[in-house]
């Protein structure tokens, strides 16, 4: 009575069906390309410019775009603002991308050891999370940037220890539901340890809104940079940053809008580029969506 | 119900020992101090600032400081502000009104207008409307609150003239209408990207509540769309919504520090700021007490609201 | 097929067809379906799972998704085509002619609201009566479903009913304005048998008096002997046969409908043969598991008796039936056997040891040797997971085997559940819901176990599936002499494999014996009405 | 007090009354110099919003404060006297300041007395005395109280109340800076401390003095409001309210200006970049005015590499001033050789011009025997020319400096690495204790007039070294010591003119500092506000608020 494994699947949350659906995702789509045009254009771009991000040139100061071989014109000490966007870009989507690594990674561990163990454990951890939450984002990366230099990697740091918790949550209330399914069960069943159930099983099943949050943290990070340097606690020249350049910019809106435009379109271009892979890998990952 | 209140009022009370402790022992081991800033002044003394620094207390052990405050707090006593000699409570309150005014304004234009979007969007997922807001509310939300303040005062005070540039009210007038007229700029700063935010979850949350049963019962029972959606989704939809205010409020503090910075609102935002640049440890602490303290007054409220709401969670 | 519509006929449906949105199995939820519904009948439509019987409902109430979208028929309710009326002269039909009640009570009903006021809401959208009338209508209709005290549970919200009673109070919600036809779309299905036997007797008893038509949805042929007047069977969205209920019973004309009525499960009463000296392999004395859940950190501790004071004596190549409704303990029973709860007190003897009284490390050993199937076949395979890697996982971590060993062995053991050895590098998803609660049946065998606990392993089955993965335990069990544990909710299962058959009633044994005690002559109330509530025994 | 001399207007000084005319049209600055009685006292009328980029938040004048609470001093208190734009000092509280000449000074500086103005009263009625002036001066040196600077105070003894106006002390050593010291004293009065914690009197967040203004009320973060004092001993106040408003950052300050919501443009002003369009401002009156303070590349003597001279006069080579001044500060500031204002009288104008030359400083290196080493870092003995330079985080011109010098200075094989530091860092242990490398920081050095720095420049003074001072570079220099110590005792004004353009030049061979610039400051003020004036010789510009007038 052998049956043919033939029969077509008929439902639920697997990788090459949400990759399915986030490719049918317009603004996804539109999300993707922005960010790898974004990443393409910093990487490649610096060798495309005859210019040097940190060449100030001062009797060049405050070109506006299109002057000569400025094709985005020049700031307030003559340097070069196209090669200065494409080297800050470097610097931002960077930091981003450091934050959500470490953001992820760290929200993730506390996230499954309090999802999976519960009790005393999630109680004390969830505490944590709950005294990180209760400082104001803003506020813990100030009094955290006033006391550290801040270097790129400082301030990936700092803000990562300000992203994790939201992770953390997702996780833990994802690894609570999940722990009740009886494939963990079965999995106890067969005798497999705790570490293996926790980082193998269950961690794995919660990739989706993982990664929908791994994207906005990204998005929020590169913003969070901007508020960083605007609050006058940011990264130091002269390495460029998204946030730095925006905010050395601010002084000069009327006579010299172009300062501010430029990585002001940069960061909302990134930021909103994040957003919608958040929004269509969340989307994507909701087994709702597809309907029935 | 009052073992509730008393249990969550007693981990209430560890978490903020936690910060205190945390904040406390971050402020006080950064280097600089709230001496720096007399430094440049003409004829100080190192000798000088050591003699203020013993008269302040500022060189007993931390963790003598530390309890000494922490004891002075527990008597109400949260302590005099190292800048001006105010007492921190006073000052707090003062700056709170400016604070909750900006945010309570911003937030409830998001929450009457972001719920609006928010459930137009669910209800016609997928339609013009939806996408539209989608891509809106996204773009919203990567703009830094700055930039489009500063854009916005460019506009509407420097070119336009219509509104002030900064500033809670006109000082000597401070009619309603003055304040008002102040309030407009920041409130709709702040609110654009609170309004995003509401919007995306009560679409969120929306669509979770049209594909329940309770729904199609509903429509069943004959209802017009119209009733089905204020009666019988617009609830549902709205509980998780609380919770999420509750946690949302240290953001919102968060953006009004910026907001507040551009349009000089003399909030909580600003006195962190200005206190943090200048080492008044009394008065950072009692910010973060109190915003720690809003956060768990914040969620703990939502909580209730929430269970007075909700009969499952009231009753359990 | 149909005679020109007689008189009688209360709705109409002709040549109904309905699209399925973008790349499914099949292009049509239902194809070319007509149906009459009699004044005054009770018309059963049942199907598996998927036959398209829901959608059918959605239809006439004009509920479908914004997904499906008609294709082509007609639904002619006294002579109007309901498909083509308009969405406001439709609303005004809905709960006034036409009604209905869903299989989940809890969800259908609105968190949020008292039910009084979820049924006053009816009469308030067809503005019917005064305000003090509406108030009395609802009081009458609690009343009339056989709610306790109606003037009180008006005030009640959902949530602290029973599912029996939100069941009841949708059928009120339903009937508040006498329609003419009541849609019942599997009504009972969440049900406890008992409580089942109640809600049926209930339709059967108001439409009677009321003389309405109901139009019954449902899997169960159990059902349909029971409450039908005429029965309508679908399979992948076509009606394949229909008419009198009592004859199609009878003789089943089309093979599909002798293939569904030869798979309800019937009551066997019967003992298995048995020999009377087989070694016992698992010997529970005396187990205990109390649930202690508290709100809050300072709040009352409640204490939920689960399993209470439960002995049995389990023995090689036999079968333990532990049946009982929801709520009864026996998942917990399940559970505590295989120690992914700890139990409270008593001892479960297996392999020589106690194992409540071992730690998780010590018992760690002892894990292969007692294995389990889960009730949910979609829920017990990690969805990431392939067969393979879900089969193999276990010895490899547990040493017993090398990775080509544990390879070999999972195709063996897969042609044993009879699954194609391909399935091997597939993924669960690629599975139909029989064929994955093979693949769990295949993983609790890959240690070749001593016991397997089988929790509810085929409720979720088609009655079709139910009886294919029945065979295939046999088989095994006769194959590999093992001990099960099987617990389920339903007796007529039980009594096809059990050689002992334990009753547990609010997490205590209330009757214990041979299946031909348990069926032929139950000592205890409970048992009786067990046995008295399952549907089709009249048949 | 001394400087009693004549002497031509310089270049500097012209400019800025050129300026002051060219702002106030006609009408010409009313009163500048003094207590001008050229204007009818009409009832005080009109407000005045001035705008600050910091927050004044310390109203007892003796406590610890920065300068911008100068700003509300000036308005609520006086001083005995002050100094005028020209240096010179101007009876306020007293009917003469005390000199040598006049006998309010003993011939050997030992012995000092002072006339009070009859009749004048505090804001709350009570008269103002010599006790009030005692209580003043006893109260820094009070071991329990927080007081702001014991230097002039602790070497007074014998502070005797001869009668309600008139008051006598004598000094343990001569001191010349005392005047200056005391130029900058607000007298407080004595009765509202009475039984009171000096550090927590009510008094210190409600101020009483003897100005031209009351205190009205404080927004804390916002502004304060002060109302004109009916029964002003001397003349004015014009303005029935002044209103001091709080505005935290300088572009949003400046666009304030621009809106009209704010009449006069306080402390930390304009900032150059908008200088050409705030002159093109409609109904707007601006100022380019010296300070007395001056930027400079400040060096910590203790680091290896800056204890050989030819690194620092190198590094000064290799500054390239001009564009800086020019470009990048928009011409605003004036260079200098010195940290001694042009416009003091004890400034020394023929200090050696710097040059900026690459040629000259790599030159300089060479010769030294630093050789370009890795990456094409010079070092020496194992010394790299490595640095790291701090300031202020947020301070956008000095960092735009700090970026075009850190790129001059990589062309001579310096390698400098950019480090700021929110202003509570910078200004705490790194920068008293001398943890720092380099610095960019604009100082005042001076007390008022005085050309007293020894704080600054005293062996002795540098708390690095175990001393009690500001020197924080950790200059050691023992005829510098020499100089200071004799310029304080001396009251003879040529001898002290001398001695410290002396000190100037020594300190300029030295460059223990490479000076940049003397601050000017872009003032601004709507033209129907009059009054604002420029003054080198204070620290903030409502030293004479007392005269301002709307309309």
């Amino acid at each position: 009575m052998t049956l043919s494994a033939t029969v077509p699947a008929r439902r639920r949350r697997t990788a090459p069906r949400a990759l399915r659906r986030f490719f049918g995702h317009k603004l996804a789509l539109l999300g993707l390309g922005i960010v790898l045009f974004l990443t393409i254009a910093c990487v490649v771009g610096p060798y495309l410019l005859p210019y040097d991000e940190l060449y100030i040139d001062l009797r060049a100061r405050f070109a506006p775009p299109g002057t000569g071989a400025h094709i985005l014109g020049t700031d307030p000490l003559g340097r070069d603002i196209a090669a200065r966007l494409f080297q800050a870009g470097q610097v931002s989507m960077a930091i981003g991308f450091a934050v959500m690594i470490i953001a992820t990674a760290l929200g993730s561990v506390i996230g499954v050891l309090s999802g999976y163990y519960g009790g005393y454990v999630a109680a004390i951890l969830m505490r944590i999370v709950d005294a990180f939450l209760s400082f104001p984002s803003v506020f813990l990366l100030l009094a955290l940037a006033a006391f550290l230099k801040p270097g790129p990697a400082m301030i990936a740091l700092i803000i990562a220890a300000t992203s994790w918790m939201e992770v953390a949550r997702i996780v833990e209330a994802e690894v609570k539901s999940l722990k009740n399914r009886d494939f963990v069960q079965a999995a106890q069943m067969l005798g497999l340890s705790g570490r293996w159930i926790m980082f193998r099983e269950l961690l794995p099943n919660a990739i989706g809104p993982i990664i929908v949050a791994a994207t906005l943290i990204v998005a929020r990070a590169i913003l969070l940079e901007a508020y960083i340097s605007f609050l006058g606690y940011g990264i130091q020249p002269p390495v460029p940053s998204w946030g730095n350049m925006l905010n050395g910019a601010q002084q000069y809106l009327g006579q010299a809008p172009w300062l501010a435009i430029v990585p002001g379109i940069a960061i909302t271009l990134a930021v909103t580029g994040f957003n919608f892979i958040g929004d269509g890998l969340r989307d994507a990952f909701d087994s709702r969506s597809g309907g029935r | 119900m009052l073992r509730y209140l008393l249990s969550r009022l007693g981990q209430s009370a560890i978490l903020l020992l936690i910060v205190s402790c945390v904040g406390f022992c971050v402020l006080s081991l950064a280097p600089g101090g709230p001496l720096s800033q007399f430094a440049l002044s003409p004829g100080m003394t190192q000798e000088q600032l050591t003699r203020i620094a013993d008269q302040m207390g500022l060189n007993r052990p931390l963790p003598v400081q530390y309890m000494d405050w922490l004891s002075h707090l527990l008597r109400g006593d949260w302590g005099v502000s190292y800048r001006d000699g105010q007492p921190v409570l006073a000052i707090i309150q003062r700056h709170l009104f400016a604070t909750l005014l900006l945010m309570g304004t911003s937030t409830a234009i998001a929450i009457v207008l972001g719920s609006a979007i928010g459930i137009a969007s669910a209800v016609r997922r997928g339609g013009i409307f939806d996408h539209t807001m989608t891509v809106m509310s996204m773009v919203a939300l990567s703009i830094p609150t700055f930039w489009f303040g500063l854009v916005a005062i460019y506009v509407f005070s420097l070119n336009l003239g219509w509104l002030p540039s900064g500033g809670m009210y006109a000082v000597g007038n401070g009619s309603l209408a003055d304040y008002l007229h102040h309030l407009i700029m920041p409130a709709l700063v702040l609110a654009l990207v609170d309004v995003a935010i509401w919007s995306r979850y009560m679409r969120t949350s929306t669509l979770n509540v049209v594909h329940q049963d309770f729904v199609r019962t509903a429509r069943a029972k004959g209802l017009t769309r119209r009733r089905v959606l204020m009666k019988h989704i617009l609830g549902n939809s709205l509980v998780p919504m609380i919770t999420l205010a509750g946690l949302q409020l240290p953001v919102i503090l968060g953006g009004a520090l910026v907001t507040e910075t551009v349009f000089t609102w003399p909030g909580m935002g600003r006195l962190f700021l200005d206190s943090l640049g200048y080492s008044d440890y009394p008065v950072v602490m009692g910010l973060l007490m109190a915003s720690a303290l809003l956060v768990v007054v914040g969620s703990l409220a939502a909580d209730l609201i929430v269970a007075l709401i909700d009969p499952r969670i009231r009753l359990n | 097929m149909p005679n020109p519509p007689p008189p009688e006929v209360v709705l109409s449906m002709k040549g109904l067809s309905i699209v399925l949105p973008g790349l499914r199995d099949r292009p049509h939820a239902v194809r070319d379906v007509s149906l009459d519904l009699r004044m005054g009948e009770i018309l059963c439509i049942i199907g598996e799972s998927g036959s398209g019987k829901s959608v059918t409902a959605s239809a006439i109430m004009g509920l479908l998704p914004d997904a499906m979208r008609v294709e082509g028929g007609q639904v002619l309710f006294r002579g109007t085509d309901l498909l083509t009326l308009p969405e406001a002269r439709m609303r005004t039909l809905r709960g006034k002619s036409v009604s209905i009640i869903f299989q989940d009570p809890l969800s259908a009903l609105n968190p949020l609201m008292t039910i009084g006021a979820q049924i006053r809401e009816v009469l308030d959208a067809h503005h019917i009566g005064t305000i003090e009338g509406r108030a009395a209508r609802v009081v009458e209709m609690l009343t009339e479903v056989g709610l306790p005290d109606p003037p009180a549970i008006q005030h009640q919200y959902p949530f602290r009913l029973s599912g029996g009673q939100r069941q009841r109070v949708m059928i009120a919600m339903a009937l508040a304005l006498d329609p003419d036809i009541l849609i019942a779309d599997e009504p009972t299905t969440a049900l406890d048998v008992t409580t089942q036997a109640q809600i049926l007797s209930l339709i059967r008893a108001i439409q009677r008096r009321k003389g309405m038509s109901v139009l019954f949805i449902t899997h169960d042929f159990g059902v349909v002997a029971d409450i039908a007047d005429r029965v309508v069977v679908m399979e992948k969205g076509l009606v394949v046969e229909q008419g009198d209920a009592a004859q199609v019973l009878r003789a089943p004309a089309h093979a599909y409908t002798r293939k569904l009525i030869a798979a309800v499960p019937g009551l066997r009463d019967a003992d298995r043969p048995r020999d009377t000296e087989k070694p016992v392999v698992l010997e529970v004395r005396n187990l205990c598991k109390t649930y202690r859940t508290r709100s809050g950190f300072l709040s009352r501790v409640r204490e939920v008796r689960a399993v209470d004071d439960i002995s049995f004596t389990l023995r090689k190549g036999e079968t333990l039936g532990i049946v009982g409704e929801s709520g009864s303990g026996k998942s917990s029973m399940g559970k505590v056997l295989m120690k992914l709860i700890p139990a409270d007190g008593g001892e479960i003897r297996f392999q020589g040891e106690n194992t409540v009284a071992l730690t998780e490390d010590a018992f760690r050993p002892l894990r292969p040797r007692i294995q389990m199937i889960f009730q949910d076949p979609y829920a017990s395979l990690n969805p990431r997971f392939t067969v393979g890697q879900a089969l193999t996982v276990g010895p490899v971590a547990h040493a017993r085997l090398t990775r080509t060993a544990a390879r070999r062995k999972a195709q063996e053991v897969l042609g044993m559940v009879g699954l194609d050895a391909s399935a091997f590098d597939r993924y669960p998803h690629e599975f139909s819901g029989g064929q994955r609660q093979r693949v769990g049946i295949a993983r609790a065998l890959m240690f070749d176990p001593e016991v397997i606990v089988a929790d509810e392993a085929v409720s979720a089955l088609d009655v079709s599936i139910q009886a294919q993965v029945l065979d295939l335990l046999n088989d095994i069990q006769r194959r590999t002499r093992l001990a099960m544990v099987f617990i389920t909710h339903d007796l007529r299962v039980a009594s096809q494999i059990c050689d002992d058959v334990l009753v547990m009633h609010r997490g205590r044994m209330v009757e214990y014996g041979p299946p031909s005690q348990i069926f032929r002559a139950p000592r205890h109330a409970y048992t009786r009405s067990l046995v008295d509530a399952i549907p089709g025994r009249a048949a | 007090m001394t400087e009693h001399h004549d002497r031509p207007l310089n270049p500097a000084r012209r400019r800025t009354l050129m300026l002051l005319g060219a702002a106030g049209g006609a009408m010409m600055a009313p009163s500048v110099l003094g207590r001008s009685a050229a204007f009818a006292q009409g009832a005080p009328s009109g407000q005045i919003i001035l705008g600050f980029s910091q927050e004044p938040t310390v109203f007892n004048p003796l406590m610890p404060h920065i300068e911008v609470d100068d700003g509300i001093y000036y308005a609520i208190f006086d001083p005995l006297f002050d100094f005028d734009p020209d240096g010179q000092l101007f009876p306020i509280l007293v009917t003469e300041v005390p000199t040598v000449a006049n006998g309010g000074i003993s011939e050997d500086g030992l012995t000092w007395r002072i006339r009070l103005k009859e009749g004048v009263t505090w804001h709350d009625g009570t008269p103002f005395t010599a006790a009030d002036v005692k209580f003043t001066f006893e109260l820094p040196v009070n071991p329990d109280f927080r007081s702001f600077r014991t230097t002039g105070y602790a070497l007074m003894r014998d502070i005797t109340v001869v009668s309600p106006t008139e008051l006598t002390w004598t000094m343990t050593k001569p001191f010349a800076p005392l005047a200056g010291v005391l130029a900058s004293t607000f007298i407080v009065p004595a009765h509202p401390f009475e039984g009171q914690d000096p550090n927590a009197a009510p008094f210190n967040n409600a101020p009483i003095g003897t100005g031209p203004f009351k205190w009205g009320e404080r927004m804390a973060g916002d502004h304060i409001l002060l109302t004109a004092n009916a029964n002003y001993h001397g003349e004015g106040p014009h303005l029935e309210r002044l209103i001091i408003r709080y505005i935290p950052d300088l572009n949003v300050m400046y666009t304030q200006f621009k809106a009209g919501d704010i009449d006069v443009i306080g402390l930390q002003y304009i900032t150059p970049d908008h200088l050409t369009e705030a002159e093109g401002l409609p109904g707007v009156a601006t100022e380019v005015a010296g300070t007395g303070s001056f930027e400079s590349f400040a060096l910590n003597m203790q680091r290896p590499q800056f204890k050989d001279l030819a690194v620092r006069q190198a590094l000064y080579a290799a500054l390239d001033k001009t564009s800086i001044i020019d470009a990048l500060y928009y011409g605003v500031p004036t260079p200098t050789e010195t940290y001694m204002p042009q416009q003091s009288a004890f400034f020394n104008p023929d200090l050696p011009p710097h040059a900026f030359s690459i040629e000259k400083a790599n030159q300089l290196l060479d010769d030294a025997g630093w050789a370009r080493g890795a990456g094409g870092i010079r070092e020496k003995d194992g010394v790299r020319l490595a640095f790291t330079n701090s300031t202020t985080a947020g301070n956008h011109l000095r960092e735009q400096a700090q970026q075009f010098i850190q790129q001059t200075f990589a062309e001579i094989g310096v390698e400098m690495t950019i480090s700021n530091l929110p202003p509570a860092v910078m200004w705490g242990d790194y920068w008293m204790n001398s943890e720092f490398d380099t610095v960019v920081v604009g100082m005042n050095q001076l007390s008022g007039a005085d050309p007293d720095t020894t704080n600054y420049h005293r062996s002795s003074a540098s708390p690095a070294l175990g001393g009690a001072g500001q020197n924080t570079l950790a200059y050691q220099n023992p005829r510098v010591d020499e100089l200071l110590d004799a310029g304080a005792a001396s009251f003879d004004p040529d001898q002290r003119r001398e001695i410290y353009r002396e000190l100037q030049a020594v300190i300029r061979d030295d460059l223990p500092f490479l000076p940049m610039f003397q601050y000017a400051v872009v003032k601004g003020w709507k033209e129907e506000v009059t009054g604002p004036a420029p003054n080198v010789n204070n620290r903030i510009d409502s030293w004479n608020v007392r005269d301002w007038r709307r309309g």
